[in-house]
Protein backbone atom coordinates (compact mmCIF):
# COMPACT_ATOMS: atom_id res chain seq x y z
CA UNK A 1 0.00 0.00 0.00
CA UNK A 2 1.65 3.29 -1.03
CA UNK A 3 2.35 5.82 1.79
CA UNK A 4 0.78 9.37 1.69
CA UNK A 5 2.66 12.16 2.15
CA UNK A 6 1.43 13.78 4.86
CA UNK A 7 3.06 13.54 8.25
CA UNK A 8 0.11 12.12 10.30
CA UNK A 9 0.36 12.84 14.17
CA UNK A 10 -2.14 11.34 16.94
CA UNK A 11 -4.13 13.86 18.98
CA UNK A 12 -4.85 13.45 22.70
CA UNK A 13 -8.12 12.40 23.49
CA UNK A 14 -10.93 14.90 23.80
CA UNK A 15 -12.47 15.07 27.35
CA UNK A 16 -15.89 14.19 25.46
CA UNK A 17 -14.94 11.70 22.76
CA UNK A 18 -13.50 8.43 23.62
CA UNK A 19 -12.56 8.25 19.83
CA UNK A 20 -8.54 8.91 18.84
CA UNK A 21 -8.89 10.76 15.18
CA UNK A 22 -5.41 11.53 12.77
CA UNK A 23 -5.14 15.03 11.62
CA UNK A 24 -5.02 16.20 9.03
CA UNK A 25 -6.16 12.48 7.81
CA UNK A 26 -8.37 10.27 9.06
CA UNK A 27 -9.48 7.70 6.59
CA UNK A 28 -11.33 4.30 7.45
CA UNK A 29 -13.03 1.43 6.21
CA UNK A 30 -14.75 0.05 9.05
CA UNK A 31 -16.83 -3.56 8.98
CA UNK A 32 -18.98 -2.58 11.44
CA UNK A 33 -21.09 0.08 13.31
CA UNK A 34 -19.66 3.73 13.29
CA UNK A 35 -20.85 6.42 16.45
CA UNK A 36 -21.57 9.33 14.28
CA UNK A 37 -21.52 11.60 17.46
CA UNK A 38 -18.88 10.57 18.83
CA UNK A 39 -16.84 10.44 15.73
CA UNK A 40 -17.73 14.38 14.68
CA UNK A 41 -17.71 15.66 18.52
CA UNK A 42 -13.46 13.55 18.65
CA UNK A 43 -12.92 15.63 15.12
CA UNK A 44 -14.43 18.72 16.23
CA UNK A 45 -11.95 18.18 19.02
CA UNK A 46 -8.32 17.69 16.76
CA UNK A 47 -9.99 20.60 14.62
CA UNK A 48 -9.89 23.03 17.18
CA UNK A 49 -8.34 26.25 14.90
CA UNK A 50 -11.12 26.02 12.04
CA UNK A 51 -13.49 28.52 11.54
CA UNK A 52 -16.14 25.48 10.20
CA UNK A 53 -16.56 22.26 10.02
CA UNK A 54 -19.19 20.65 7.38
CA UNK A 55 -19.92 16.80 7.75
CA UNK A 56 -22.44 14.29 5.53
CA UNK A 57 -23.57 11.14 7.07
CA UNK A 58 -24.83 8.71 4.21
CA UNK A 59 -27.43 6.35 5.55
CA UNK A 60 -29.07 2.87 4.10
CA UNK A 61 -32.29 4.13 2.70
CA UNK A 62 -35.71 2.00 3.76
CA UNK A 63 -36.27 2.59 -0.16
CA UNK A 64 -38.37 -0.24 -2.10
CA UNK A 65 -38.50 -2.76 0.60
CA UNK A 66 -34.56 -3.42 0.92
CA UNK A 67 -33.48 -5.49 3.64
CA UNK A 68 -30.21 -5.50 4.00
CA UNK A 69 -27.04 -3.78 1.58
CA UNK A 70 -24.19 -5.70 0.90
CA UNK A 71 -20.58 -3.38 -0.04
CA UNK A 72 -17.98 -5.20 -1.29
CA UNK A 73 -14.57 -3.48 -2.29
CA UNK A 74 -11.13 -4.39 -3.38
CA UNK A 75 -9.12 -3.36 -0.63
CA UNK A 76 -5.35 -3.15 -2.16
CA UNK A 77 -7.21 0.15 -4.16
CA UNK A 78 -9.76 0.99 -1.76
CA UNK A 79 -7.97 2.35 1.07
CA UNK A 80 -5.08 3.87 -1.00
CA UNK A 81 -7.69 5.27 -3.52
CA UNK A 82 -9.80 7.01 -0.26
CA UNK A 83 -6.15 8.20 1.32
CA UNK A 84 -5.25 9.77 -2.15
CA UNK A 85 -8.89 11.53 -2.28
CA UNK A 86 -8.58 13.15 1.12
CA UNK A 87 -5.08 14.05 -0.18
CA UNK A 88 -6.45 16.20 -2.75
CA UNK A 89 -9.34 17.45 -0.69
CA UNK A 90 -6.81 18.56 1.60
CA UNK A 91 -4.27 20.67 -0.68
CA UNK A 92 -7.33 22.03 -3.31
CA UNK A 93 -9.70 23.31 -0.47
CA UNK A 94 -7.05 24.41 1.61
CA UNK A 95 -8.09 22.38 4.99
CA UNK A 96 -7.38 22.28 8.17
CA UNK A 97 -7.96 18.62 7.84
CA UNK A 98 -10.57 15.74 6.84
CA UNK A 99 -12.16 12.69 7.85
CA UNK A 100 -13.31 9.60 5.27
CA UNK A 101 -14.73 6.57 6.87
CA UNK A 102 -16.92 4.36 5.05
CA UNK A 103 -18.49 1.30 5.83
CA UNK A 104 -18.09 -2.27 4.40
CA UNK A 105 -19.91 -5.49 4.76
CA UNK A 106 -23.27 -6.06 5.21
CA UNK A 107 -25.71 -2.82 6.47
CA UNK A 108 -29.33 -2.57 6.85
CA UNK A 109 -31.66 0.23 6.82
CA UNK A 110 -30.89 3.08 8.62
CA UNK A 111 -27.19 2.61 9.61
CA UNK A 112 -24.40 4.21 8.05
CA UNK A 113 -22.77 3.80 5.15
CA UNK A 114 -20.56 7.22 4.97
CA UNK A 115 -19.18 10.01 6.85
CA UNK A 116 -17.29 12.08 5.67
CA UNK A 117 -16.17 15.83 7.38
CA UNK A 118 -13.82 18.81 6.47
CA UNK A 119 -12.64 21.25 8.73
CA UNK A 120 -11.61 24.59 7.19
CA UNK A 121 -10.66 28.21 7.87
CA UNK A 122 -13.07 29.13 5.48
CA UNK A 123 -17.29 28.23 5.39
CA UNK A 124 -17.29 27.76 1.80
CA UNK A 125 -14.17 25.86 1.38
CA UNK A 126 -15.53 23.21 3.96
CA UNK A 127 -18.77 22.56 2.18
CA UNK A 128 -17.00 22.57 -1.11
CA UNK A 129 -14.38 20.03 0.51
CA UNK A 130 -17.32 17.89 1.74
CA UNK A 131 -19.49 17.90 -1.58
CA UNK A 132 -16.36 16.68 -3.68
CA UNK A 133 -15.05 14.13 -1.20
CA UNK A 134 -18.64 12.52 -1.35
CA UNK A 135 -18.55 12.96 -5.60
CA UNK A 136 -15.77 11.58 -5.59
CA UNK A 137 -15.77 8.51 -3.20
CA UNK A 138 -17.30 6.21 -5.68
CA UNK A 139 -14.79 6.19 -8.34
CA UNK A 140 -11.92 6.64 -6.20
CA UNK A 141 -12.37 3.54 -3.85
CA UNK A 142 -13.96 0.98 -6.22
CA UNK A 143 -17.38 -0.24 -4.31
CA UNK A 144 -19.79 -2.23 -5.65
CA UNK A 145 -22.98 -2.93 -4.04
CA UNK A 146 -26.02 -4.96 -3.50
CA UNK A 147 -29.26 -5.03 -2.17
CA UNK A 148 -31.73 -7.64 -0.60
CA UNK A 149 -35.10 -7.87 -1.39
CA UNK A 150 -37.90 -9.91 -0.88
CA UNK A 151 -36.73 -12.00 -4.21
CA UNK A 152 -32.96 -11.96 -2.93
CA UNK A 153 -29.68 -10.15 -3.64
CA UNK A 154 -29.40 -7.46 -6.54
CA UNK A 155 -26.28 -5.86 -7.76
CA UNK A 156 -26.73 -1.95 -7.99
CA UNK A 157 -25.78 -0.60 -11.51
CA UNK A 158 -23.95 2.54 -11.99
CA UNK A 159 -25.45 5.88 -12.60
CA UNK A 160 -25.83 8.39 -15.37
CA UNK A 161 -25.82 10.64 -12.02
CA UNK A 162 -22.60 9.67 -10.94
CA UNK A 163 -20.49 10.95 -13.85
CA UNK A 164 -22.35 14.12 -14.17
CA UNK A 165 -21.35 14.79 -10.03
CA UNK A 166 -17.78 14.14 -11.59
CA UNK A 167 -18.18 16.54 -14.27
CA UNK A 168 -18.85 19.54 -12.11
CA UNK A 169 -15.10 19.17 -10.71
CA UNK A 170 -13.18 19.22 -14.05
CA UNK B 1 3.87 -21.29 -10.00
CA UNK B 2 0.50 -19.24 -10.60
CA UNK B 3 -1.35 -16.14 -11.01
CA UNK B 4 -4.55 -15.38 -8.85
CA UNK B 5 -7.68 -14.04 -11.09
CA UNK B 6 -10.22 -12.48 -8.76
CA UNK B 7 -13.57 -11.75 -10.01
CA UNK B 8 -15.20 -8.84 -8.48
CA UNK B 9 -18.52 -7.20 -8.00
CA UNK B 10 -21.25 -8.67 -9.96
CA UNK B 11 -18.20 -10.40 -12.38
CA UNK B 12 -18.13 -12.81 -9.30
CA UNK B 13 -21.91 -13.93 -9.87
CA UNK B 14 -20.80 -14.05 -13.70
CA UNK B 15 -17.79 -16.65 -13.27
CA UNK B 16 -19.11 -18.18 -10.53
CA UNK B 17 -16.46 -18.33 -8.30
CA UNK B 18 -14.27 -15.68 -6.37
CA UNK B 19 -11.26 -16.24 -7.71
CA UNK B 20 -9.34 -18.59 -9.85
CA UNK B 21 -5.59 -20.00 -9.97
CA UNK B 22 -3.51 -19.92 -13.05
CA UNK B 23 -0.63 -20.88 -14.45
CA UNK B 24 2.05 -17.80 -14.84
CA UNK B 25 2.74 -16.05 -17.09
CA UNK B 26 -0.15 -14.41 -18.03
CA UNK B 27 -1.51 -11.65 -20.60
CA UNK B 28 -4.30 -10.31 -21.94
CA UNK B 29 -4.84 -12.99 -24.74
CA UNK B 30 -4.24 -16.05 -22.22
CA UNK B 31 -6.75 -13.87 -19.45
CA UNK B 32 -9.23 -14.00 -21.83
CA UNK B 33 -9.14 -17.82 -22.47
CA UNK B 34 -8.81 -18.38 -18.54
CA UNK B 35 -12.12 -16.02 -17.84
CA UNK B 36 -14.59 -17.86 -20.27
CA UNK B 37 -16.65 -16.64 -23.35
CA UNK B 38 -19.07 -14.47 -20.57
CA UNK B 39 -16.65 -12.92 -18.62
CA UNK B 40 -14.32 -12.20 -21.42
CA UNK B 41 -16.74 -10.64 -23.39
CA UNK B 42 -17.51 -8.09 -20.40
CA UNK B 43 -13.98 -7.82 -20.07
CA UNK B 44 -14.09 -6.94 -23.54
CA UNK B 45 -16.19 -3.45 -22.64
CA UNK B 46 -14.25 -0.33 -22.19
CA UNK B 47 -16.26 0.05 -18.43
CA UNK B 48 -14.68 -3.16 -16.88
CA UNK B 49 -10.94 -2.12 -15.72
CA UNK B 50 -8.22 -4.65 -14.39
CA UNK B 51 -5.63 -4.26 -11.82
CA UNK B 52 -2.92 -6.41 -11.39
CA UNK B 53 -0.37 -6.23 -8.14
CA UNK B 54 -2.99 -3.49 -6.64
CA UNK B 55 -2.79 -0.67 -10.15
CA UNK B 56 -5.26 -0.30 -12.11
CA UNK B 57 -3.50 -0.83 -15.92
CA UNK B 58 -3.90 2.14 -17.85
CA UNK B 59 -3.83 0.15 -21.07
CA UNK B 60 -5.74 -3.55 -19.81
CA UNK B 61 -4.21 -4.87 -22.97
CA UNK B 62 -0.86 -4.63 -21.92
CA UNK B 63 -1.16 -6.90 -19.21
CA UNK B 64 1.46 -9.35 -18.11
CA UNK B 65 1.37 -10.73 -14.82
CA UNK B 66 3.78 -12.87 -13.66
CA UNK B 67 4.17 -15.73 -10.96
CA UNK B 68 2.53 -14.77 -7.28
CA UNK B 69 0.65 -11.43 -8.94
CA UNK B 70 -3.05 -10.82 -8.27
CA UNK B 71 -5.07 -9.82 -11.23
CA UNK B 72 -8.24 -8.08 -10.53
CA UNK B 73 -11.15 -7.82 -12.59
CA UNK B 74 -13.18 -4.48 -12.17
CA UNK B 75 -16.90 -3.83 -13.44
CA UNK B 76 -18.24 -0.16 -12.67
CA UNK B 77 -18.93 0.71 -9.48
CA UNK B 78 -22.14 1.09 -8.12
CA UNK B 79 -24.60 4.20 -8.05
CA UNK B 80 -26.88 5.11 -5.35
CA UNK C 1 -44.03 35.72 18.20
CA UNK C 2 -45.82 34.64 15.29
CA UNK C 3 -46.70 30.91 14.93
CA UNK C 4 -45.31 28.81 11.87
CA UNK C 5 -47.50 26.53 10.40
CA UNK C 6 -45.29 23.47 10.78
CA UNK C 7 -46.67 20.81 13.06
CA UNK C 8 -44.20 20.18 15.91
CA UNK C 9 -43.42 16.59 18.06
CA UNK C 10 -41.32 15.21 19.81
CA UNK C 11 -38.79 12.53 19.41
CA UNK C 12 -38.64 9.98 21.65
CA UNK C 13 -35.11 10.22 23.44
CA UNK C 14 -32.41 8.33 21.74
CA UNK C 15 -30.32 5.53 23.77
CA UNK C 16 -27.40 7.63 22.71
CA UNK C 17 -28.30 11.34 22.87
CA UNK C 18 -29.76 12.49 25.71
CA UNK C 19 -30.90 15.49 23.98
CA UNK C 20 -34.56 15.53 22.62
CA UNK C 21 -34.87 17.16 18.85
CA UNK C 22 -37.82 18.66 17.50
CA UNK C 23 -39.47 17.34 14.24
CA UNK C 24 -39.03 18.39 11.38
CA UNK C 25 -37.48 21.90 12.96
CA UNK C 26 -35.52 22.40 15.71
CA UNK C 27 -34.74 25.46 16.02
CA UNK C 28 -32.74 27.28 19.03
CA UNK C 29 -31.33 30.15 19.98
CA UNK C 30 -28.50 29.13 23.26
CA UNK C 31 -27.12 31.64 25.72
CA UNK C 32 -24.68 28.61 26.57
CA UNK C 33 -22.49 26.09 24.99
CA UNK C 34 -23.83 23.41 22.99
CA UNK C 35 -22.44 19.71 22.53
CA UNK C 36 -22.20 19.32 19.32
CA UNK C 37 -21.54 15.52 18.99
CA UNK C 38 -24.60 15.03 21.26
CA UNK C 39 -26.74 17.42 19.57
CA UNK C 40 -25.94 15.77 15.78
CA UNK C 41 -26.48 12.08 17.20
CA UNK C 42 -30.17 12.85 18.14
CA UNK C 43 -30.97 14.87 15.05
CA UNK C 44 -29.65 11.33 13.20
CA UNK C 45 -31.69 9.64 15.27
CA UNK C 46 -34.54 11.36 14.96
CA UNK C 47 -34.21 11.32 11.18
CA UNK C 48 -33.75 7.50 10.40
CA UNK C 49 -35.42 7.65 6.94
CA UNK C 50 -33.03 10.45 5.50
CA UNK C 51 -30.36 9.19 3.29
CA UNK C 52 -28.12 11.55 3.98
CA UNK C 53 -27.26 14.70 6.97
CA UNK C 54 -25.35 17.60 6.02
CA UNK C 55 -23.99 19.08 9.30
CA UNK C 56 -22.35 23.05 9.14
CA UNK C 57 -20.55 23.55 12.53
CA UNK C 58 -19.13 27.28 12.73
CA UNK C 59 -16.50 28.04 15.63
CA UNK C 60 -15.42 31.03 16.96
CA UNK C 61 -11.83 31.38 15.22
CA UNK C 62 -8.77 32.37 17.30
CA UNK C 63 -7.32 34.97 14.32
CA UNK C 64 -5.90 38.24 15.46
CA UNK C 65 -5.45 38.28 18.62
CA UNK C 66 -9.44 37.99 19.49
CA UNK C 67 -10.12 37.19 23.46
CA UNK C 68 -13.55 36.86 22.87
CA UNK C 69 -16.75 37.49 20.82
CA UNK C 70 -20.01 39.04 22.11
CA UNK C 71 -23.19 38.44 19.63
CA UNK C 72 -26.21 40.50 20.42
CA UNK C 73 -29.34 39.84 18.73
CA UNK C 74 -33.27 41.66 19.22
CA UNK C 75 -34.94 38.35 20.22
CA UNK C 76 -38.57 40.02 18.65
CA UNK C 77 -37.15 39.39 15.35
CA UNK C 78 -34.64 36.42 15.99
CA UNK C 79 -36.76 33.81 16.44
CA UNK C 80 -38.84 34.15 14.30
CA UNK C 81 -36.49 34.85 11.71
CA UNK C 82 -34.80 31.42 12.09
CA UNK C 83 -37.86 29.77 12.26
CA UNK C 84 -39.26 30.88 8.98
CA UNK C 85 -35.83 30.44 7.18
CA UNK C 86 -36.13 26.70 8.58
CA UNK C 87 -39.69 26.38 7.14
CA UNK C 88 -38.18 27.53 3.44
CA UNK C 89 -35.40 25.69 3.44
CA UNK C 90 -37.92 22.68 4.64
CA UNK C 91 -39.62 23.24 1.61
CA UNK C 92 -37.73 24.30 -0.69
CA UNK C 93 -35.55 21.37 -0.47
CA UNK C 94 -37.65 18.77 0.58
CA UNK C 95 -36.00 17.89 3.81
CA UNK C 96 -36.99 14.92 6.15
CA UNK C 97 -35.82 17.88 8.14
CA UNK C 98 -33.36 21.08 9.74
CA UNK C 99 -31.60 21.69 12.78
CA UNK C 100 -30.56 25.65 13.57
CA UNK C 101 -29.01 26.69 16.35
CA UNK C 102 -27.10 29.57 17.28
CA UNK C 103 -25.40 30.91 20.14
CA UNK C 104 -25.84 34.79 21.48
CA UNK C 105 -23.80 36.60 24.32
CA UNK C 106 -20.04 35.91 24.78
CA UNK C 107 -18.10 33.51 23.31
CA UNK C 108 -14.08 32.17 23.48
CA UNK C 109 -12.01 31.03 20.31
CA UNK C 110 -12.68 27.67 19.60
CA UNK C 111 -16.18 27.80 21.09
CA UNK C 112 -19.27 26.85 18.34
CA UNK C 113 -21.36 30.04 17.24
CA UNK C 114 -23.67 27.92 15.03
CA UNK C 115 -24.54 24.48 14.10
CA UNK C 116 -27.21 23.59 10.99
CA UNK C 117 -28.40 20.30 9.91
CA UNK C 118 -30.34 19.32 7.37
CA UNK C 119 -31.80 16.09 6.71
CA UNK C 120 -33.10 14.55 3.30
CA UNK C 121 -33.34 11.87 0.98
CA UNK C 122 -30.70 13.06 -1.27
CA UNK C 123 -27.49 14.35 -0.90
CA UNK C 124 -27.48 17.05 -3.10
CA UNK C 125 -30.41 18.73 -1.05
CA UNK C 126 -28.86 18.10 2.41
CA UNK C 127 -25.85 19.83 1.14
CA UNK C 128 -27.53 22.71 -0.49
CA UNK C 129 -30.12 23.27 2.29
CA UNK C 130 -26.97 23.62 4.85
CA UNK C 131 -25.12 26.06 2.48
CA UNK C 132 -28.32 27.60 2.07
CA UNK C 133 -29.31 28.27 5.99
CA UNK C 134 -26.09 29.50 6.20
CA UNK C 135 -25.98 31.86 4.12
CA UNK C 136 -29.37 33.26 5.01
CA UNK C 137 -29.17 32.90 8.32
CA UNK C 138 -27.21 36.48 9.14
CA UNK C 139 -29.37 38.00 7.17
CA UNK C 140 -32.74 36.46 8.62
CA UNK C 141 -31.51 36.79 12.37
CA UNK C 142 -29.99 40.18 12.76
CA UNK C 143 -26.91 39.84 14.61
CA UNK C 144 -24.29 42.25 15.53
CA UNK C 145 -20.90 40.60 16.70
CA UNK C 146 -17.97 42.80 18.00
CA UNK C 147 -14.61 41.37 19.36
CA UNK C 148 -12.76 42.03 21.87
CA UNK C 149 -9.05 42.46 21.64
CA UNK C 150 -5.64 43.87 23.40
CA UNK C 151 -7.63 47.40 23.00
CA UNK C 152 -10.88 46.49 23.78
CA UNK C 153 -14.19 45.90 22.02
CA UNK C 154 -14.69 46.18 18.18
CA UNK C 155 -17.94 45.88 16.26
CA UNK C 156 -17.62 43.66 13.17
CA UNK C 157 -18.79 45.77 10.01
CA UNK C 158 -21.19 43.72 7.25
CA UNK C 159 -19.28 42.33 4.60
CA UNK C 160 -19.92 42.76 0.89
CA UNK C 161 -18.93 38.96 0.80
CA UNK C 162 -22.09 38.03 2.88
CA UNK C 163 -24.47 40.51 -0.14
CA UNK C 164 -22.55 38.02 -2.91
CA UNK C 165 -23.44 34.50 -1.33
CA UNK C 166 -27.17 35.71 -0.60
CA UNK C 167 -27.50 36.07 -4.37
CA UNK C 168 -26.49 32.74 -5.48
CA UNK C 169 -29.95 31.78 -4.13
CA UNK C 170 -31.72 34.50 -6.30
CA UNK D 1 -47.90 56.30 28.62
CA UNK D 2 -44.29 56.23 26.60
CA UNK D 3 -42.57 54.63 23.37
CA UNK D 4 -39.28 52.83 24.19
CA UNK D 5 -36.80 53.32 22.05
CA UNK D 6 -34.07 50.17 21.84
CA UNK D 7 -30.51 51.35 20.18
CA UNK D 8 -28.99 47.67 18.79
CA UNK D 9 -25.59 46.74 17.83
CA UNK D 10 -23.56 49.84 17.40
CA UNK D 11 -26.13 52.02 16.98
CA UNK D 12 -25.91 51.67 20.82
CA UNK D 13 -22.54 52.88 21.78
CA UNK D 14 -23.27 55.92 19.23
CA UNK D 15 -26.27 56.59 21.34
CA UNK D 16 -24.46 55.71 24.60
CA UNK D 17 -27.68 54.30 26.22
CA UNK D 18 -29.37 51.08 25.49
CA UNK D 19 -33.04 52.20 25.17
CA UNK D 20 -34.76 55.35 26.09
CA UNK D 21 -38.48 56.22 26.64
CA UNK D 22 -39.82 58.90 24.89
CA UNK D 23 -43.95 60.40 24.92
CA UNK D 24 -45.89 59.02 22.52
CA UNK D 25 -47.02 59.11 20.11
CA UNK D 26 -43.90 59.05 17.81
CA UNK D 27 -43.65 59.32 13.91
CA UNK D 28 -40.43 59.47 11.99
CA UNK D 29 -39.55 62.94 12.71
CA UNK D 30 -40.25 62.70 16.26
CA UNK D 31 -37.58 59.78 16.15
CA UNK D 32 -34.96 61.70 14.28
CA UNK D 33 -35.52 64.31 16.75
CA UNK D 34 -35.35 62.10 20.21
CA UNK D 35 -32.15 60.45 18.90
CA UNK D 36 -29.48 63.18 18.48
CA UNK D 37 -27.99 64.12 15.73
CA UNK D 38 -25.39 61.31 15.04
CA UNK D 39 -27.54 58.77 15.41
CA UNK D 40 -30.30 60.62 13.25
CA UNK D 41 -27.83 60.47 10.51
CA UNK D 42 -27.02 56.74 10.81
CA UNK D 43 -30.95 56.42 10.72
CA UNK D 44 -31.33 58.20 7.67
CA UNK D 45 -29.48 56.12 5.69
CA UNK D 46 -30.85 52.54 3.36
CA UNK D 47 -28.96 50.21 5.55
CA UNK D 48 -30.17 51.04 8.79
CA UNK D 49 -34.28 49.82 9.62
CA UNK D 50 -36.59 50.31 12.16
CA UNK D 51 -39.07 47.99 13.77
CA UNK D 52 -41.88 48.48 15.50
CA UNK D 53 -43.54 45.83 17.81
CA UNK D 54 -41.42 43.04 16.71
CA UNK D 55 -42.29 44.33 13.24
CA UNK D 56 -39.28 45.78 10.63
CA UNK D 57 -41.21 48.35 8.36
CA UNK D 58 -41.16 48.23 4.73
CA UNK D 59 -41.40 52.09 4.62
CA UNK D 60 -39.30 52.89 8.22
CA UNK D 61 -40.48 56.94 7.25
CA UNK D 62 -44.43 55.72 7.78
CA UNK D 63 -43.23 55.21 11.46
CA UNK D 64 -46.41 55.54 13.86
CA UNK D 65 -45.65 53.83 17.44
CA UNK D 66 -48.52 54.54 20.23
CA UNK D 67 -48.31 54.22 23.82
CA UNK D 68 -46.57 50.92 25.08
CA UNK D 69 -44.92 50.27 21.88
CA UNK D 70 -40.85 49.60 20.85
CA UNK D 71 -39.12 51.02 18.27
CA UNK D 72 -35.82 49.15 17.97
CA UNK D 73 -32.99 50.58 15.52
CA UNK D 74 -31.57 48.22 13.22
CA UNK D 75 -27.88 48.48 12.11
CA UNK D 76 -26.90 46.13 9.33
CA UNK D 77 -25.78 42.85 10.43
CA UNK D 78 -22.39 42.32 11.39
CA UNK D 79 -20.45 39.98 8.45
CA UNK D 80 -17.80 37.44 9.27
Amino acid sequence: MPKTVTKWRCCPRSAVARLSISTPLDVRLLDKGLSVGEALAAFNAAHEQAGGVVSFLGKVRPDGGVKALELTHYEPLTQPGMESLAQDALARFELDGALVWHRVGVMTPGEAIVLVAAASRHRRNAFEAADFLMDHLKSAAWFWKREKRADGWHWIEPRDADHADLARWK
Amino acid sequence: MSVTILFLGPLRDLAGETERQVEAPLDWNGLLKAVGPEVAEQLDQERVNLACKGKVLADKRSLYAEDGDEVALLPPVSGG
